[in-house]
């Protein structure tokens, strides 16, 4: 039932109303609300009730295994909750005089720093509110220091064609034309197409390792150097930092800018759809680029840096700092890790995926490289299993919901069939993993007993699958709209 | 290792497993010259009880001054429920709800979130949210320059009474895709968008006009006249506002002759804490011819395969992970979790609940007004009346004043004269349905002894 | 399954444990552990998840109806929570010197004075830990004034035989024989039989107002003047004051001292069984005897009363000062409520139950006293239904648990056979109400077409009925020593 | 109405359905003389915001000093998952889980709990809490009256190093069932219980004798011999034990030959804040022969129809619900939220968590001991080891130093002139694992300026 089902018209949650003397006669009535919003009127009970209820319908980490590939479904810790809200944080303005504010800038200056550390980069904005917008931020600075070259001509942005669809869409956004480059049957970059087709045209290569297939692309000095030559920039796509953290730096394999998913790598929680943050790094000569703000560190204290220390900033990107409570949890959780925690993140989530990649394959699933190590997540593709049984990827995803397991990632990278991206992080215990393995078997062997109920699950959630196309058809986007 | 649970026996175990000697082992597909060995720059790792000793002393040090501060951030009241049930783990640690049928909860809650959205700006059909305001009104601007049908100008006339930073931020994503924001200046005696201003450029082709409903000086504007001029001209009109003000100000949905095309705003004020500045959300309203125009996540209601009511995120062949370069934009994670928090607000708080914040906040600031201007040395300087900020002329540099008063514990407001050299020594403030007589009274007392 | 089946030996949360430096030799060995106890060892994130899954499988106020007869299952405001929470009291040593308690102290303070005024009584010690607490410390008071008296040979405490089973249990840890008084079928004491019963033995009476069967004892004062007469004093019982706030007080129908359920009616959370607050208030001649600490106000300032100024006390009850947090949350919800909201309480408390059980009744349910007004509950007896279909109040609770309501309290009072005992409090909305009444309707229809099935509920809970007898025979109390 | 939904509609209809022409008419058979019409004396309702301004100016007042202080309350880390998992609506607003299958959630954590105290102590069973430590101690002593086969006694050895409160609450609880606690002096050199303090008493008749471990002092007792003294006189031994304690000191199920016959204490050092003084909980662990003497709830393992494994409430019949006057104990309610945090805490913690932090309270003390003994004017009162507890004679009053040390915000420990006139100008200090070296080292830093 919806909030607005629970309304009775005229009810009033008093404990929640501010007093008010008399009426409002100052604005003119045009520029009045006539009728009052149709917002559902309930008392503070029944708002409690409906949504501790409704939260119980959804799958979490708190609550279930959830190896969604390439989104790093890791443990949030509760401190970096609890601390990040701290009064003094929450009541903070965002232009409260720097001098009120030294408290909250070390963090954040501190943070740029252990950022710059473990990427290998010389500067970091953390003002990009998710990883979009810090590839948005990125693919600007190279424009910003091609134009600022004068080197007009450069208007295409490559991207392999298992990049992430922020990749491509950011390169867009930015001006740019986007060229695909193919995917070997390794996983790696054909470096040969690549070479092709890196030009005087190209801007830059936008560029994933390990790669949405779960891959380390090993010539990856070449591709830099076949890009640096021809001009264009490397753009590092950090939302797979988790498989590499203290073991290898961006920086040091020749990036120039990084976007790093502090949401993922740095347990920030995704909170149903976010906010995340997707900090901004880069080389020394993309440093004067970079979006503002950012913090520095003088004698005195921490300062802002603005645009008359900055002159050539892409700018701003948000209101105000970017999600600076996201940007704390990152940083308790950062501290808590330490330098030696952070190389164990790496280690384990690549044991991990490792376990689980070579258990599946030793009970008969087909993984999409089984010549390659795993990094922190691999690919079973059920191609076999759509073809011989008719139970597709899809099928398997619904029933694992059924058995208590979050499904992987589905579909995506597009370039194998009936994937599951797994990805399965290094705070999950054996158990999970070895009970997702006993779940993946038994929907084998379901779907080769009784095909037609494999492809009827889910059965024990809230709903059976979902008319998508009726939703996209018939829209009913608001019930204010539709009743 | 904090958070990592393996024992030594499993360890081995798995690697037996893998068929691998080591951990070690698994990153031979690394180039060896290319491998670290540690993180010198990163400091050792602090245990719970230590690192909840250093946040502590963080999070005191700047302690915690009464706020007359706004210019796009709010210190409104959240009820204690908002934050502890978004808290709640099935919220707090879901992903984007992929899985419908596992992610009912989130799902619901959006649409939900939607349909308190349209109601309150009177629009069609909303969002699922973008980051924040400013993001929000570069989305819109882009999404009218791809939607507008009449026109097909790459310039947004956009008042400079607009939030400076939005039209920053704006300027700095939209420019690269050679959009153009031409400013139209304010009356200096009201701080509004006149009519007289907007004919300057009666005859040329824009693809919409921006209006901030308050202004970012806290005035209102001649809305339905200002949204009959853009359509008039065949420019869309993407709508600025204030989420709290909007039990009080007359919906963009009702602006002038046809309602606003686009509606956007930062949604802060609907029960996200001040935060040093987010996470927020920006919000995004339109109407439904433009639907697939529209960047971002949206939750459709449909059935299952038993006919039972059920939500799933729909129209996603607008977004970035099916179309790709071609997308509407290339969002993809939001602002989910303040959007949460928001829902339960509204909720919280009802129709009534948030006309009576807005008339406090609108009562509270009137009473501000009254008691600084009474001060020598303190004048407004708009006419006409405003919503919950508003303009102050001081008889001194701001940036002094706004030193001493910190200094007694006070948040004076906003310095005007970096965004606005032109208007000599002015003040924005503001004063929400937190504040007390008592808090005002103190201010004025202060402010007259620095004066 | 059970946290300790999570467990893998040799597993640490290392973010949990303190830095410790060598070894401690300074304690001899045969004071020392040798085996490390067998608790469980697990990551934080199975810890988050085993808990948060667990706490699913509860009913509780903030999901469910939950009209729970005797017990006020009312909102528990989250203000109350996060208020009672500040760090500011979390953190306050309960030793800590007067001079820096004073924020603590006048929220005490206030309590006390506010709790005197809404009892009619002349003063409130809060330091009880529960219901059956504060019952302890009003009969041991009661006592303390006989003692006083020199008045030794009462020894007798007169107790309805409709009353709570803490009533009876009270009066013999206090060293008394306790006398069982007939109910009429009215619900009113039998006023003939306690005439009888009163004496020189007498040393008070305990009784609940309006009493566990929901109904007011009109003849309040003829039973105050009774007792009085004979030279003994009166208990109320305060666990159902929800019923009266605010209309009529203890303290002006004639009792002597009242225990105050804060947990009931001034809505502290129930925590699944605690913590309580059992506030006990006396009159006048009373007052002497109270128990320590309380917090009295002198001119610089509020200060703890001691044995010095209270020489006749019956002392401590506990280790320092009661359950603090508890008597925040009473307090704050006090404030939030102010004396209008304290009358409405009461007001819409006997509205929901009246209403209720009119509808009830209307739809052919028998209710216990039907010529009666309800109080702020009422009891329908399913005495019919189990005659006549073999389906109980337990059947019927069970079957109630399907339908989203939990269940009322069953058979309590014992006077009435297959009763439920119906408490919706003012909280809840009409909406609730209904859908109760209409889930009653349906087992009614379930149990005339198949009473088999409703035998057969719970049928959608984690568990089936559960097996009471085996619990109790086959004792596993704890996993540690099972396994 | 706060948190009343009622609409006027709504009361209308229902009044109607009653058949009663107002809400007043509802309460017309109580008898109106003694009606009163409204509450004088309570102040006005206060809206959430107003009560939140209050409540958080009432709690800043008292200020936050670094705390030495322990004498039954102790500060140490609480890990943020706790009370965040604790304050689940499902745990919080759950009532006792009478039904059992919808409380499945609350019983088996009670079970894991009683497990957990069970390891914890060494001994056979635990209850589901009592309120907290004294009273625990209390329902302890009735338990050993009621329990004992061997003796007909209702007296009790009672030394006077076992917590002071403990003893005087015991006995308001225990005189009015004619039991008599008998006061056993601890040795003056060593504060301990000695062999020879309790062979006056051989010969006669005990129910029981207590033994704190630690002591009140923060002393060590040497338990093994006690016990055995206990058993061979008759008598049954009572534990009282500091939870945090035993994962570094015997558990009381293991002192002597026979080990404790009941063990209790207060759980507060098992994850709840000092909060003023509650809610703590008392637990309460015993041998199996006496578990139907046990007061409190119980909660057993068992199965369903399906023979499906849950849990349920046992051994009822013990308790007043049931049995009535002829109870264990009167006690209903108890302190399962405590109970729930407690269990959340020892999971997380685990066991060698725990025993870190037992060890680096050891550390600390010590460390603590050193410092301030090396003062002029400061003396260790007692010889031999101490948990985390010690006494410290001064050359000044206490009352008077503490006061100074409270003007630097110190709260230096518990001044033991009230409880033990005998010891002069003697001080309780304790040194959790929250206490850095940089603020032991402050403390004597002050305390050397004040002596
Ligand atoms: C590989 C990759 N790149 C980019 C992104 C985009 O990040 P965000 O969702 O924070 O915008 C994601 C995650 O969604 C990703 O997995
Ligand atoms: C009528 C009555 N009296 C006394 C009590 C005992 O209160 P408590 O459970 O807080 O000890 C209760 C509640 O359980 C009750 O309903």
């Amino acid at each position: 039932m919806l909030i607005f089902e629970h309304t009775t018209q005229g009810r009033k949650n008093i404990a929640q109303a501010p007093v008010v003397n008399g009426e409002v006669n100052d604005i003119p009535a045009e520029l009045r609300r006539t009728k009052s919003a149709p917002l559902p009127e309930l008392s503070e009970l029944q708002v409690v009730r409906h949504y501790t209820r409704l939260s119980q319908k959804n799958f979490s980490i708190d609550t279930h295994f959830y190896p969604l590939g390439s989104c790093t479904m890791k443990y949030n810790p509760r401190a970096c909750n609890s601390l990040a809200m701290l009064p003094g944080f929450l009541s903070r303005h965002p232009l409260a005089p720097e001098k009120f504010s030294q408290g909250f800038m070390a963090c954040m200056y501190e943070l740029q720093e252990m950022l710059c550390e473990v990427t290998g980069m010389s500067g970091f904005s953390l003002t990009p509110m998710a990883g979009a917008q810090g590839e948005f931020a990125g693919v600007a600075m190279i424009r910003a220091y091609h134009d600022a070259k004068k080197d007009f001509d450069r208007k295409e942005i490559l991207v392999p064609n298992a990049a992430h669809g922020t990749n491509p869409a950011t390169a867009t956004m930015c001006g740019y034309t986007v060229k695909e480059i193919p995917t070997l049957d390794n996983g790696d970059v054909d470096l040969d197409a690549l070479k092709q087709a890196v030009g005087p045209q190209t801007a830059g290569l936008m560029l994933t390792n390990p790669s949405t297939l779960g891959v380390f692309e090993r010539r990856i000095e070449e591709i830099a150097k076949t890009v640096h030559q021809a001009g264009g920039l490397l753009y590092y796509d950090g939302a797979n930092l988790n498989a590499i953290l203290g073991k290898i730096r961006p920086g040091d394999m020749g990036f120039d800018v990084i976007h790093s998913n502090l949401h993922k790598t740095f347990s920030t929680p995704h909170g149903g759809g976010g906010p995340g943050s997707g900090a901004i790094g880069v080389s020394e000569r993309l440093k004067p680029f970079l979006p503002l703000p950012m913090v520095t560190k003088e004698n005195e204290g921490y300062r802002w840096l603005t645009e008359k220390d900055c002159p050539q900033t892409i700018g701003r990107l948000s209101a105000f700092m970017g999600n600076a409570g996201v940007l704390l949890r990152a940083y308790i959780y950062m501290r808590m890790l330490g330098k030696d925690g952070m190389q164990r993140v790496a280690e384990f989530a690549t044991l991990n995926a490792n376990y689980m990649m070579a258990q599946l394959k030793n009970k008969g699933f087909d993984v999409a490289i089984p010549e390659r190590r795993a990094s922190h997540e691999f690919i079973v593709t059920l191609k076999k299993q759509a073809k011989e049984l008719n139970v597709t990827a899809m099928d398997f995803a619904k029933r694992l919901l059924d058995l208590g397991y979050h499904a992987p990632t589905t579909y995506f990278p597009l370039l194998i069939p009936e994937c599951l991206l797994i990805e399965p992080t290094e705070t999950e215990a054996r158990e999970s993993l070895d009970g997702f393995i006993e779940a993946m078997l038994q929907i084998q062997s379901e779907a080769e007993n009784d095909a037609e109920f494999v492809k009827g699950a889910p059965y024990t959630m809230p709903v059976k699958r979902l008319d998508e196309v009726r939703a996209a058809k018939q829209l009913d986007l608001s019930w204010v709209n539709q009743s | 290792m904090p958070f990592i649970p393996h024992t030594e026996d499993e360890i081995c175990d798995m690697l037996s497993v893998i068929g691998a000697d080591s951990i070690e082992q698994l990153f031979d597909e690394i180039p060896q010259h290319l491998r670290i060995k540690s993180l010198q720059g990163v400091p050792q790792g602090l245990n719970e009880m230590e690192v909840s000793r250093l946040m502590q002393s963080r999070a005191a040090e700047d302690g915690q001054p009464v706020c007359f501060m706004g210019a796009g951030s709010y210190d409104h009241h959240i009820p204690a429920a908002v934050w502890q049930i978004t808290t709640r783990g099935e919220y707090y640690t879901a992903y984007t709800p992929y899985q419908a049928e596992a992610s009912q909860g989130t799902l619901q809650l959006i649409y939900e979130f939607q349909s308190m959205m349209t109601a309150l700006t009177a629009m069609d059909v909303s969002n699922a949210s973008l980051y924040d305001g400013a993001s929000a009104l570069s989305e819109a601007v882009l999404m009218a320059v791809r939607g507008n049908r009449k026109s097909k100008s790459r310039r947004i006339l956009v008042p400079t009474n607009v939030n400076p930073v939005y039209r920053s931020a704006t300027k700095s994503i939209v420019h690269h895709q050679n959009i153009e924001l031409v400013d139209v200046e304010f009356d200096t005696a009201t701080g509004q968008t006149t009519l007289d201003a907007l004919k300057a450029y009666e005859g040329e082709d824009f693809a919409a006009v921006v209006i901030s409903q308050p202004t970012f000086f806290g005035t209102l504007e001649q809305v339905d006249a200002l949204t009959d001029w853009a359509h008039a001209n065949g420019a869309m009109l993407i709508a600025v506002v204030n989420p709290t003000s909007l039990s009080l100000l007359k919906p963009p949905g009702e602006w002038g002759e046809q309602g606003a095309d686009i509606a956007c705003g930062d949604g802060q004020p609907l029960g996200a804490p001040m935060s040093s500045g987010g996470p927020y959300y920006g919000f995004m309203c339109c109407k439904k011819a433009h639907v697939r125009q529209m960047p971002g996540r949206i939750v459709g209601r449909t059935v299952d395969q038993d006919e039972k009511e059920g939500f799933v995120l729909t129209l996603q062949a607008r977004e970035q992970h099916i179309r790709r370069s071609k997308a509407t934009s290339n969002i993809c994670t939001n602002q989910g979790l303040v959007v949460t928090a928001s829902t339960i607000y509204m909720s919280l708080l009802g129709p009534q609940g948030l006309e009576k914040v807005a008339i406090a906040c609108h009562q509270n600031t009137n009473q501000l007004i009254e008691k600084l201007s009474a001060i020598k040395g303190v004048d407004v300087l708009f006419k006409g009346s405003v919503f919950h900020e508003v303009v102050l002329k001081l008889n001194k540099p701001v940036a002094d004043v706004l030193n001493a008063l910190a200094e007694k514990n006070i948040l004076g407001g906003y310095d005007l004269s970096n965004d606005y050299p032109q208007l000599d020594n002015a003040l924005l403030v503001c004063a929400t349905e937190m504040r007390t007589d008592e808090e005002i009274d103190r201010y004025a007392q202060v402010l007259s002894e620095i004066l």
